[in-house]
């Protein structure tokens, strides 16, 4: 040590870069609670097929919109449980392997729902070490009769009665980003959804990137930060891990594959065969990107650049 | 419909989005007589100018050119618990007399003979906007007398008004539908039939409607969509019909 | 209308842009509830002595830190109550002002007295329209003895007891930023404090910026936005407002004004001349700036600018 | 003082610093052998790597260059609550046989004979940091057997241990002041003098606290600051003595 400068350069600890494969095998257990979050934006596909091919059973997962992800998760027999608060292919209908489990128990499932908002007020209180989290919801509907965990807490000066839902404090979420550095220090910008919660309710989280960065692009624009490294477990960098879902800056999402799932997973048949093919087939990301040649040109996004800012002093 | 729905819309209000028609309806407004319009959807976005028709709520063109993008936890509680939506759109499988819609299921819920998505956000709108307003085609399916699940409160349910529940919002003010436009009665929020569109009679809404109707003493006509509204929604806005498809 | 696209300009509102004068005058009248947030960062100096100078009476000031600009509101006998967590004066010492009013009731102040957590769930409730805020705190201390506001709530299932405190709702807070547009889109970067949560839990709120910019420029990053214009009711285009204060990216803290004000305010004659000298008898911020010759070259920031990110898609 | 409290901190550790002394130790800790240490500020900055001495805890160089900045709601809910803090720094007024710690008034809370800034997040720190280190100066003043005022639970307060009361956190393990160590006992919580600096007796550091102090079997020397240790904090450090005046 020299201490040439009282500043230290933030000397990096161990890298936490690790392949996809690894990171399913390290942190996803059968019989875990398993968060894969991103509102539409950044859900992380790449991280939901290898849990697939890895096999994992009794999953409870918990999503806000189970969108395609949850659905080729149930369909691959890999769930026992499901927590959510809208279960629909967004812009589109129905998620059919959901529904054919809801409505007809092939294969059964226990499902537990809240509304969104429900679902935000859950993360929030885990991610704070809360045991409840209050809301004004609920009042003259029938959520809180299907659902026996959304009960009331009185106001210590009112009085009045509030709902209240229990924290969700998971095994493992696993949140895909724009960019992050070998520590995990994560940046994420368009639509952010309840990521930063559910990580920091979360036992363990795997970053999964677009982009793996030097710590120095971090530094520069800390209030871009979302997720710092001092809670994420695994980094894994896995470009187009998010298709058909889509990551700000990078890529679109593909609207045309949600549409062609209503065909493909209507009938049981064809989304096991999309699941063989797709999902079980291949290897890895690279292997399931192969499979769709000019899907990058055709989703990559155009550039739209902001400015900086200023951070001296 | 969008016409008529977009026409609920004051300029410069600020407006909770749905997708599908109220997305649709909210571009027009925005396209035609208000410019200052502040657009808001769960995802995040605030004050969004999409450039292209969002196919869903999250669409990154909901982002780019936003006033704010901020986190979900922000959206329900500083912007929807907070009271700052001055209205809210909202739609749904079932609609019964008093505004309450269904969105989860038809059937038990236990087990449904139809699962439907659920609530996302809807409960939470239907509890806080300032007043909500609901679009639906009619049909006696859509229209209950009950519905079978309450997913978003309307003006009275499970035998509570919305005072006695002590619901922040005023709750739905209207049912816009393809043949006229219910408005909540004042005094005890059932909904009545207050306009029709032209061409349309009184009882083409009523036997479409799975209750007993009230129907105001003076009904309203409500304006044809104009040339302009028109080339709008069918040229520029939603020239694939993507929310336009049979209507 | 042309409707030559479906995107219209995202026309403006009419400007919100007035004079700090005519922004106090309007929105800070005697006996209200006054918030002027800002951790260290961006408090706004401005704001203060122009409430000063317009002889506000019986305010309820609140802040976490009430700083050198309560140490002065207090001076100049505009409050009658303070609701705070950590009154010093930071890095340096005391609040001599302060302490005079607590210590030998000169002149009689109110005090409600609470943690920053406290604080800031205080805010928190009140932006997010909540009667209180849970949390884990103030067992073994002498705080809720001495604040009889700080209650306990039973969560509904652990039973566990929790800390609550009630929510805050001013009549109005004033943010200082960086820059904002003319309907009040305000961006800020660097410490964020408390002030969405103050802003969202207001009746009123003013903006304060460094900069005015164009639509446009929020538009471009709009996850740099922290309050929306919605809420916010006037804009005051005010440089080195902030001063002793900082503006990252803008000027630098001003630490010897800070080490300064000890020996000032010790004194409550040499405080009240301060006040005369660089309060009353200056019009405005311009006059206080005049007072300070080549303040704004020993304090200017210099340049350490970010990288921007890419919104395409 | 400061070189023993830096020593105090393992590499990699997530540090919750407070102005004053601790932050010189946090520093100089990063500058020896700690380099991985993840500086934590309440003001909003996670991993910071000030290029020069912070003067207060919410400096702008504690921004620039740091790993994430965020609001306050989140570094005391998501980061403090949320016992994401290993080790945390404190010091005050008045310390007593528990480490609870005085930093509100000297007196009557209604009627101080001083009144000192409060809280600020040391009640909070002192609550859910996993341990907590407090730094002080020995004297009868500033060590009474029970302080004025209770703002930061230590040990045990009010009749009951951190346990009994159900707090999260380990507590103060240790208490640094100029002529020794005292540490926690496992039994009760009392601080107990465990270590002495070199040329310190018993003697001095037991008539210096307000109550009887208790003394460990076995005394543990104190390694004097080493050369470079000095160096760094008079030299590199703080060189104008802005936190080491009179030390």
């Amino acid at each position: 040590m020299t201490g040439a400068a009282p500043v230290a350069s933030g000397m990096p600890k161990a890298s936490k870069v690790v392949s996809m494969r690894d990171a399913i095998a390290r942190f996803v257990h059968d019989g875990d609670t398993v968060v894969i979050e991103g509102f539409t934006h950044l859900i992380c596909f790449a991280a939901g097929h290898e849990i697939i091919r890895q096999k994992r059973r009794d999953l409870v997962l918990c999503r806000l919109t189970p969108d395609l992800i949850i659905d080729q998760l149930l369909a691959a027999g890999c769930a026992r449980k499901l927590v959510f608060s809208w279960a629909g292919n967004p812009g589109v209908g129905s998620l059919h392997a959901f529904r054919r489990a809801v409505e007809a128990g092939n294969p059964p499932l226990e499902i537990e729902e809240y509304s969104h908002f429900g679902m935000v007020a859950r993360f929030s209180a885990g991610a704070a070490h809360l045991p409840f989290w209050p809301l004004r919801d609920y009042k003259g509907t029938d959520l809180p009769d299907s659902n026996p965990r959304i009960a009331q807490v009185t106001c210590p000066y009112t009085g009045e009665q509030l709902a209240a839902v229990p924290a969700l404090n998971p095994d493992v979420t696993i949140v895909h980003a724009q960019r992050a550095d070998a520590e995990g220090n994560t940046q994420i910008w368009g639509l952010l959804g309840v990521q930063k919660e559910a990580a920091f309710a979360s036992k363990h989280v795997i970053v999964v990137v677009e982009e793996l960065v030097d710590t120095s692009v971090v530094r520069a624009d800390p209030n871009r930060t979302l997720i710092p490294g001092m809670i994420v477990d695994a980094v894994v960098v896995e470009p187009w891990g998010a298709h058909p879902s889509y990551a700000q800056g990078h890529y679109d999402r593909d609207n045309d594959f949600y549409v062609a799932w209503e065909n493909i997973s209507r009938d049981e048949g064809s989304l096991q065969a999309y699941l063989e093919t797709y999902v079980m087939s291949v290897e890895d990301r690279a292997g399931y990107l192969a499979l769709h040649p000019g899907l990058t040109d055709r989703l990559a996004a155009r550039a739209r650049m902001c400015e900086g800012v200023n951070y001296g002093y | 419909m969008t016409v008529v729905a977009s026409r609920e819309l004051r300029d410069g209000e600020i407006v909770f989005v749905g997708i599908g028609l109220p997305n649709l309806a909210c571009n027009l407004a925005r396209a035609t007589h208000a410019p200052a319009l502040v657009l808001i959807y769960e995802s995040g976005a605030v004050g969004a100018l999409p450039e292209r028709l969002p196919v869903s709520i999250g669409d990154p063109s909901l982002v780019t050119g936003s006033l704010m993008v901020t986190g979900m936890a922000d959206i329900f509680q500083l912007f929807l618990q907070g009271g700052r939506i001055e209205v809210g759109f909202l739609g749904g499988a079932q609609i019964d007399k008093y505004g309450n819609i269904n969105t989860t299921v038809v059937g038990d819920y236990a087990k449904p003979k139809v699962r439907l998505p659920g609530s996302g956000g809807a409960a939470e709108i239907a509890t806080h906007a300032q007043r909500t307003v609901i679009i639906s085609r009619l049909s006696t399916r859509a229209f209950p007398e009950a519905v079978d699940y309450i997913t978003s409160p309307g003006n009275r349910g499970k035998g509570k008004s919305r005072r006695e529940w002590g619901m922040p919002g005023a709750g739905p003010v209207k049912v816009i539908t393809d043949r006229g436009v219910l408005c909540a009665s004042d005094v005890d929020g059932e909904m009545e039939l207050a306009a029709l569109y032209p061409g349309v009679t009184t009882e083409d809404v009523t036997s479409r409607v799975g209750w007993k109707l009230r129907v105001r003493d003076s009904l309203e006509a409500v304006a044809p969509p104009s040339a302009e509204e028109l080339r709008l929604l069918r040229e520029v806005l939603d020239p694939g019909k993507l929310y336009l498809k049979g209507s």
